[in-house]
């Protein structure tokens, strides 16, 4: 290839991509000084749906901020809460009942699924396809119907409890579940058929958008993102927590570091997930869900401490500094979609605006997540 | 492997190898002596601390001077380490501002290190590494939106999840609605 | 010159494939729960808003201890009981829900130990005043009694 | 073939109407070319510049060439006009002012030459006695295309060399900046 | 007679020039070259027109000028292209399509 | 047809008829078309299965406020959907139903109809431009300058089948593709009037004709996932519903001309029931391909748009004109 | 043999032609006259924005009448003298399959001729590197 | 609250007046706009399972000029307000507000002490017309909203309150 001709923009204007935008998923704003149809500059603006869990969860003792987190990324719910449970638990010595952690496992593995299902959908709309999404939704609400039938909810899960969980489940959860993993591997086939084969689709995505492994790294982007870039991490296996290491699955990486990289990982990831699913079902011990001694008032020794899990959106983390009181000191939740929308100011530059969207919603963005 | 390595690395940041605090040896990782600890809060002194992965979820603890900041990062970034976070702690009582500062590895030596560097509550001021990781650019303007910390040379200093014209830090420990 | 009409050649060929799909999807039955006609039936953990537990009487279970009040995270519940004359436990006389602030997260229902409290089934609210939804749940349960 | 001799029909006659038809076409033609040329904005220059094309495009129909009507709308509508307004959004899309180079007195001037020039022709037109000759053939599409391939395949193959020419030359001006930075 | 005009040669000579006048008028007043490249087409509209018109009425063969106006309008494609790349060349240069700024820029 | 007011009159409403209930209808079959292939019912409770959805969306959108906002260039706001709605109707003039049912046919009918398609397409310039708003005005000009693309494939084919033909006049066509089904111009039969070909020309037409409507795939002009509504943003109430009308009025157009340049038109291999409704029945499997097309696939991009037509379509449709030209001199 | 074309052959097309294109805008009009006679007359506002342009729920920054960097303009530009090109091919399309030419090739190499030469153009522009689309570098600033 | 309060027109007369509520009433087209979790759940009602389409309801437009309801969705922050109200405005007449969710009626869960950064519901600056409750509502809720405002449109009881399950 040869140098890069670099050029003088043509007179630009600037373009809102947002708040009220539907390619945005949410109230995320962008700026962009295009020049015609290409981005010069693009400068995100987010913030719209800031509602401060941080602060809430320095007001607020350690059980009351359970719901958060399931606030904060509404459509894979449980990881977030799974990572301030481990955090909690990790720090006041509390020891999880294995079958606990199972159904734990198993749960999470369930409402990733259901979260890349949305994404899948939301992402071929993004791309103007409306048909996938219903099919996505419909599958999606097969997952809601079994998360809810135990939690209770259907987003915004409260399920998971320092020590353990808030019920079991139950055989009709787990006969649910058994059906529903063949049923999920007949749609993939079928989405790969729709959507992935499907010449328009991969025409929008090939070589679109490419983030080198190094950007990655500079930005700490995590996730398809990463593993789309040819990057083998997924906490699950660098850092095991909680039964992962109990379960035999692969990480889906891709090389081509372009957008149909990161989908491709995440339509893997929902075969892996289903494997994870099957076999937890499989190996579900018996015994209680909650531990036998568990401290009345959760008061974490003083210190910091920090928990990284692989949500549906990346590597999530909780840094928890606890000065030995109810409420934790300083709670910080470091989301990865924050790391990985900030590439897209410096990896939109110079892309087409149609790319730059499609690009965006290979992000899988959720905005009350970036903003917390 | 690279865990110690970037502990020689980081270690040579500080000419007085400074001995590691006895309190914090990562051979007692009981809770006691957490408490302990957290009794006799006795202001660390800089210098490189191996932590327990098992309790703390990090291994390496890094505590520099503002000025240490950006060779101590620099000695990561050729480490090819990534960026989590940046974030802040009000440490009202000590009258000091904590930023700490996350890295880790994308590749099977996984090695977590947490830099943080204490300022002086009234006048936070620490140098950007926006020019090592471009990725700190959000995290340093979020960690200014909370907390009020100013980054000596950051590009684009202004309020990214607050509102445009804010002027309170709402995560400092004597912010009143 | 191959490789440009093998590309035409694929590209109808996926065009065609996903237009086969969506034709077979078009015969499959609609999914769809016709809400106003049909409903589904919440499942029994389902979380509604919260509800008083009766006992055989239908008087309410609650023994104020206030508990739940206490656990709410973004205090909904107010409560007030007094100890009428000459009996031994305080009875219930104020029990407030402002379901508008409510998050479902079950807290309060998970620190009842008495099992005074429990969700409701109650799933389609939906009012033109705000206040509908400011719940007095002692009058709700005497009028369930009723 | 005087003017005065042709007896005007009934408005409401097949003839009548398609002279009330015609009225409107000529009034189309020259508000639009009044538009296209006075008003202050570019586009609503070429919005006069397609009306006024439409009502050409109708003359040309009451001259018995459907075929040049249609191929006016589709050549003058659908494909000069869209150039135009590509251009004004590439370099121009709100004039300030009208009045060009000489000054104050282009308007007035140029309304004087354009009088002039416009009345000069008009007397001309409606003094001159014209010869009329017996017609060869019935002009239609057929003909056009059969004349196309024998009598005037020279034209036919240099419309074809004119257009390919324009195409280079306006690709090469058009992207010569582009390329140099 | 007004209604009859339609099959009188003289009424589209007199159209003919009108649109002709426009256009020049539209040449000495309009300030830009698009404003000027727009007149210049009703100029060929209306010269367009004429041949249009002997071609009913005078013309043996009236296959004749039909043939001349498809060529005009060719010929005024072909202009437009050219005409256009060329302004859009100036604003490249002066960026401006004003004549008078091009012109002062260059002297 | 003797010209009579009478008869104007009746045809100029029964098109207009036509359009307004194809464009009502279209929609709500649309809908319920594309709910039936996302597996639920679609707007079903208004009326049986529910028609009175249509008049109700009218009757709200006649009764909504129709904003101009502040700035715009008024007269050109307002005249854009005319402009992008009559033209549509000004097609029927000439379109045969069957060998009765006809406006009036003129011999020129294929570019009379291509000519009002090109005057609508510069609605689309005046509604972006008039809107003085970011998304029209960039999505008038992608809307343009693919209905300006996607031109010349359609002329070109056109052109493939006026050459077999020998006749512009629309009845005409029809009329030389009588006879058994294989005389339809689709079908890839050597002799005379036909060639191997055909089918791709179909295919090319096809394509070229959802580009022209803006239809997805190719709706890059009312790209909701960048351009907000695109170049009908700033357009409420009935502005909307004219650019909605016209769309639905277009496909319609473009169908019929689909139906008679290829399909035979009101030709029909049995000869069930009168030719009108063969023509009606072609004319609603292709519409309804085209809802099935926009429910199926994702959105191309501009520029893939652009290269499609550029890079294939075009030289494809010149090679078959050329083989055509070649085709008829051999045999 | 004697041709009419001096007389107005087209007298009943153009009426035809003139009606439906009044029924045409009295069906486009008719809506937009009926709107402003139903529609509320007032819109109630908070911001006082009613009128301005729609940005996403922002105020938009600059103007939106600018000079747009028209990345189709090329496009444009090929199209517009192919598309007139391509219309010369009507007329001689037509009269191609005329029993006229039956017995010569002359109009097949016309046609080939023409539609060569026209190829020429794509040709010119596809090697050029017209229809190319490529991530573009712009200079920071 | 509701119809009395659109701006009237040029021409009113009573049946002119009922049939075309009854046609808005039957034809929202919401404003393609979702804040938060509930943006989720007013997807899954447009969606397969729920289908709002039935009611006529599922056309989202993305330009506010388009649209007559707005559903509000989610909390909203200080900084989003003005863009809401923006938004708002930018609607033509008749429009609607519905606000979906607990955060969009009170602030919800997230109106505590020391909150900087919400407005404690929508209707401190927006005139809404229907309130969903839930946190987030199930799509029936949505459903059961859409047909309140339609009898607060069209003044017809055309729905009954279905059994509850």
């Amino acid at each position: 290839m040869n140098a890069p001709i670099l050029l003088q923009p043509d007179e630009t204007f600037i373009l809102n991509v947002g708040p009220q935008h539907p390619a945005t998923h949410g109230v995320l704003r962008v700026k962009m000084e295009m020049s015609g149809e290409y981005i010069v500059n693009a400068e995100t603006v987010i913030g719209y749906i800031h509602r401060m869990h941080e602060k809430m969860g320095e007001l607020k003792t350690y059980p009351q901020f359970l719901m958060n987190l399931s606030r904060m990324d509404y459509l894979g719910a449980l990881g977030y809460s799974h990572c301030h449970v481990l955090v909690v638990e990790k720090a006041s010595g509390i020891v999880v009942p294995e079958r606990a952690e199972y159904i734990r496992a198993i749960m999470v593995e369930l409402n990733r699924i259901a979260s890349h299902l949305f994404w899948f959908g939301a992402f071929v709309m993004d791309l103007g396809g409306f048909s996938p999404l219903m099919y996505a939704l419909q599958d999606r609400e097969h997952i809601l119907d079994m998360l809810e039938a135990v939690t209770g909810s259907r987003l915004t899960y409260c399920y998971f409890r320092f020590g353990g969980l808030y019920n079991d489940i139950d055989d009709d959860f787990i006969a649910a579940a058994r059906r529903f993993i063949p049923r999920m591997r007949k749609s993939l086939k079928k989405y790969k058929a729709l959507v992935t084969g499907n010449i328009i689709f991969r025409k929008r995505l090939e070589g679109i958008a490419p983030l080198t492994p190094e950007m990655c790294r500079k930005y700490g982007a995590s996730s398809a993102v990463a593993r789309g870039s040819g990057i083998n991490f997924d906490v699950r296996r660098n850092e095991p927590y909680s039964v992962y290491p109990e379960f035999d699955f692969d990480i889906p990486v891709y090389h081509e570091c372009d957008s149909l990289a990161r989908y491709m990982v995440r339509m893997d990831e929902i075969e892996q997930s289903l494997r994870i699913v099957e076999q937890g079902l499989d190996k579900l011990p018996g015994g209680p869900i909650m531990p036998d001694k568990k401290p009345k008032i959760i008061k974490p020794p003083a210190g910091d401490y920090y928990q990284a899990v692989e949500t549906a959106r990346g590597s999530f983390g909780v840094r928890l500094v606890s000065d030995g009181g109810k409420n934790p000191y300083r709670l910080k939740l470091r989301s990865p979609t924050y790391s990985n929308m900030h590439l897209f100011d410096e990896a939109c530059r110079g892309m087409m605006i149609m790319d730059a969207l499609a690009f965006m919603g290979s992000l899988d963005l959720v905005i009350p997540e970036i903003d917390r | 492997m690279i865990c110690d390595k970037t502990k020689q690395a980081l270690q040579s940041l500080f000419p007085k190898a400074t001995p590691e605090p006895a309190e914090s040896s990562p051979a007692i990782p009981s809770s006691e002596a957490q408490e302990k600890k957290a009794k006799a809060p006795a202001p660390r002194q800089d210098g490189v601390v191996e932590r327990d992965y098992a309790v703390h979820g990090y291994h390496l603890d890094a505590q520099v001077s503002p000025d240490q900041l950006l060779e101590a990062v620099s000695i990561l970034d050729e480490a090819a380490f990534f960026i989590e976070s940046i974030t802040g702690v009000d440490w009202i009582k000590e009258n000091q501002l904590e930023v700490v500062y996350d890295f880790s590895r994308y590749d099977f030596d996984t090695c977590r290190v947490v830099i943080r560097t204490r300022l002086d509550r009234n006048n936070p001021v620490v140098p950007t590494i926006t020019g090592i990781y471009a990725g700190a650019n959000w995290h340093e303007r979020e960690t200014h939106d909370f907390f009020g910390i100013k980054f000596e040379g950051h590009p684009h200093l202004i309020p990214l999840l607050l509102p445009e014209d804010a002027d309170f830090h709402p995560l400092l420990k004597d912010f009143k609605a | 010159m191959v490789a440009y009409f093998t590309e035409i050649f694929n590209g109808l060929l996926s065009l065609f494939i996903g237009m086969g799909i969506t034709f077979k999807e078009f015969f499959k039955p609609t999914v769809t729960v016709a809400y106003p006609y049909e409903t589904l039936t919440m499942c029994a953990r389902y979380r509604g808003h919260i509800e008083l537990v009766p006992d055989e009487e239908g008087n309410p279970k609650c023994v104020v201890c206030g508990l739940c009040e206490k656990a709410c995270p973004s205090d909904c519940i107010s409560l007030a009981g007094e100890k009428p004359e000459g009996g031994k436990k305080k009875e219930l006389t104020k029990y407030n829900l402002d379901f508008t602030r409510c998050s479902l997260c079950g807290s309060c229902v998970e620190s009842c130990s008495f099992g005074a409290i429990d969700f409701s089934k109650e799933y389609n609210l939906a009012s033109t005043r705000k206040e509908d939804f400011i719940f007095n749940l002692l009058q709700r349960l005497e009028e369930k009694k009723k | 073939m005087n003017p005065s001799t042709i007896a005007s029909p009934a408005l409401f006659s097949v003839d009548g109407l398609v002279g009330v038809v015609f009225l409107i076409m000529v009034a189309i033609t020259l508000i639009g070319g009044l538009i296209a040329c006075n008003s202050d904005r570019l586009v609503r220059s070429v919005a006069g510049l397609i009306v006024c094309f439409v009502g050409v495009a109708g003359i040309y129909y009451f001259l018995n060439s459907p075929f040049v009507a249609m191929m006016q709308i589709l050549i003058y509508v659908g494909a000069v006009a869209v150039t135009i307004s590509f251009a004004i959004m590439l370099a121009a899309p709100e004039e300030k002012k009208k009045i060009g180079i000489t000054g104050p007195l282009a308007g007035p001037l140029g309304f004087g030459t354009a009088a002039l020039l416009a009345g000069g022709f008009a007397v001309l037109a409606l003094q001159t006695d014209w010869p009329v000759q017996a017609k060869i053939n019935d002009g239609s599409v057929k003909q056009i295309g059969i004349q196309l391939l024998t009598d005037y395949s020279m034209v036919f193959e240099l419309v074809s060399i004119v257009l390919l020419i324009a195409i280079l030359g306006a690709l090469v001006i058009a992207r010569d900046g582009r390329e140099g930075q | 007679m007004t209604l009859a005009l339609y099959n009188n040669l003289a009424t589209y000579l007199v159209i003919g020039a009108l649109l002709f006048g426009i256009g020049i008028y539209g040449i000495v007043t309009r300030r830009t070259l698009i404003g000027m490249l727009i007149a210049a087409e009703l100029i060929l509209a209306g010269s367009s027109i004429n041949f249009m018109a002997f071609n009913r009425f005078t013309a043996p063969d009236p296959v004749t000028g039909q043939v001349f106006a498809l060529f005009i309008m060719a010929v005024a494609a072909a202009e437009a292209a050219i005409g256009l790349s060329i302004i859009i060349a100036v604003y490249r240069q002066f960026k401006s399509i004003d004549t008078e700024d091009a012109v002062q820029l260059k002297g | 047809m003797r010209l009579t007011l009478i008869n104007v009159v009746i045809a100029v409403v029964a098109a207009i008829a036509f359009a307004a209930l194809n464009a009502a209808y279209l929609v709500w079959a649309e809908r319920r078309g594309a709910a039936r292939i996302q597996r639920r019912p679609g707007p079903n409770i208004n009326g049986p299965f529910g028609l009175l959805q249509p008049p109700l969306d009218g009757i709200k959108l006649m009764a909504k406020q129709l904003t101009i906002p502040g700035g715009a260039d008024k007269a050109m706001f307002i005249a854009a959907p005319i402009l992008a709605m009559f033209p549509a109707i000004m097609s029927f003039v000439t379109i045969p139903f069957s060998d009765t049912i006809v406006a009036k046919n003129m011999n020129v009918g294929i570019l009379m109809i291509f000519a009002f398609a090109s005057m609508g397409g510069m609605s689309l310039v005046f509604a972006g431009w008039s809107s003085r708003n970011k998304y029209a005005m960039m999505s008038s000009v992608r809307a343009v300058s693919q209905a300006v693309a996607y031109e010349i494939p359609m002329l070109i084919t056109t052109i493939t089948v006026v050459m077999i033909t020998g006749s512009m006049d629309l009845m005409e066509i029809v009329r030389q593709q009588s006879g058994s089904i294989l005389h339809w111009n689709i079908f890839p039969v050597l002799g005379n009037s036909h060639n191997l070909l055909m089918p791709f020309s179909f295919l090319i037409f096809f394509t070229c004709t959802l580009a022209e409507t803006n239809r997805a795939p190719f709706d890059l002009g009312e790209a909701e996932s960048e351009l907000v509504a695109g170049f009908h943003t700033e357009y409420g109430s009935m502005g909307f519903g004219l650019f909605f009308m016209g769309e639905y009025a277009n496909i319609v157009v473009g169908s019929c001309l689909t139906t008679i340049l290829f399909l035979g038109g009101w030709n029909c291999p049995f000869g069930l029931f009168p030719g009108v409704w063969w023509f009606i029945l072609k004319l609603y499997l292709l519409i309804g391909t085209f809802i099935w097309i926009r429910w199926t696939f994702p959105r191309t991009t501009i520029y893939g748009l652009l290269n499609l037509s550029w890079k294939i379509l075009i030289p494809l449709s010149l090679f078959n004109l050329l083989f055509t030209a070649g085709l008829l001199k051999v045999f | 043999m004697e041709h009419q074309f001096t007389a107005f052959l087209y007298q009943e097309n153009i009426l035809w032609i003139a009606a439906f294109t009044l029924g045409g805008l009295a069906f486009a009009l008719g809506p937009i006259a009926i709107v402003y006679l139903f529609m509320p007359l007032k819109t109630r506002q908070i911001n006082n924005k009613a009128l301005q342009f729609i940005e996403c729920g922002m105020d938009p920054i600059g103007d939106s009448w600018i000079r747009y960097g028209v990345v189709f303009y090329l496009y444009a530009l090929i199209f517009l003298a192919f598309d007139v090109d391509v219309l010369f091919l009507f007329p001689v399309a037509v009269a191609y399959n005329d029993a006229m030419f039956a017995s010569s090739i002359r109009d097949f190499i016309e046609i080939v001729l023409f539609i060569g030469i026209l190829s020429l153009a794509i040709v010119y522009a596809w090697i050029k590197g017209v229809f190319k689309w490529e991530r573009k570098k712009f200079l920071r600033r | 609250m509701g119809t009395e309060k659109i701006p009237s027109s040029v021409v009113q007369f009573a049946l002119a007046d009922r049939l075309i509520n009854i046609g808005r009433a039957n034809s929202f087209w919401p404003l393609t706009f979702g804040i938060a979790c509930c943006a989720i759940e007013m997807m899954a009602t447009g969606c397969a399972r729920f289908d709002m389409s039935r009611f006529g309801a599922e056309v989202f437009r993305p330009s506010a000029r388009q649209s007559d309801v707005m559903i509000v969705a989610g909390t909203i922050t200080k900084k989003m307000m003005p863009g809401i109200k923006t938004l708002y405005d930018q609607m033509p007449e008749p429009k609607w507000v519905m606000a979906l969710g607990n955060c969009a009626i009170s602030g919800g869960p997230f109106a505590f002490e020391g909150q900087y950064s919400i407005i404690l519901g929508a209707d401190q600056f927006l005139p809404v017309d229907v309130y969903i409750p839930g946190c987030p509502p199930r799509p029936e809720a949505l459903l059961q909203g859409i047909i309140e405002l339609e009898h607060l449109v069209s003044d017809w009881k055309r729905w009954k309150n279905p059994e509850a399950a």
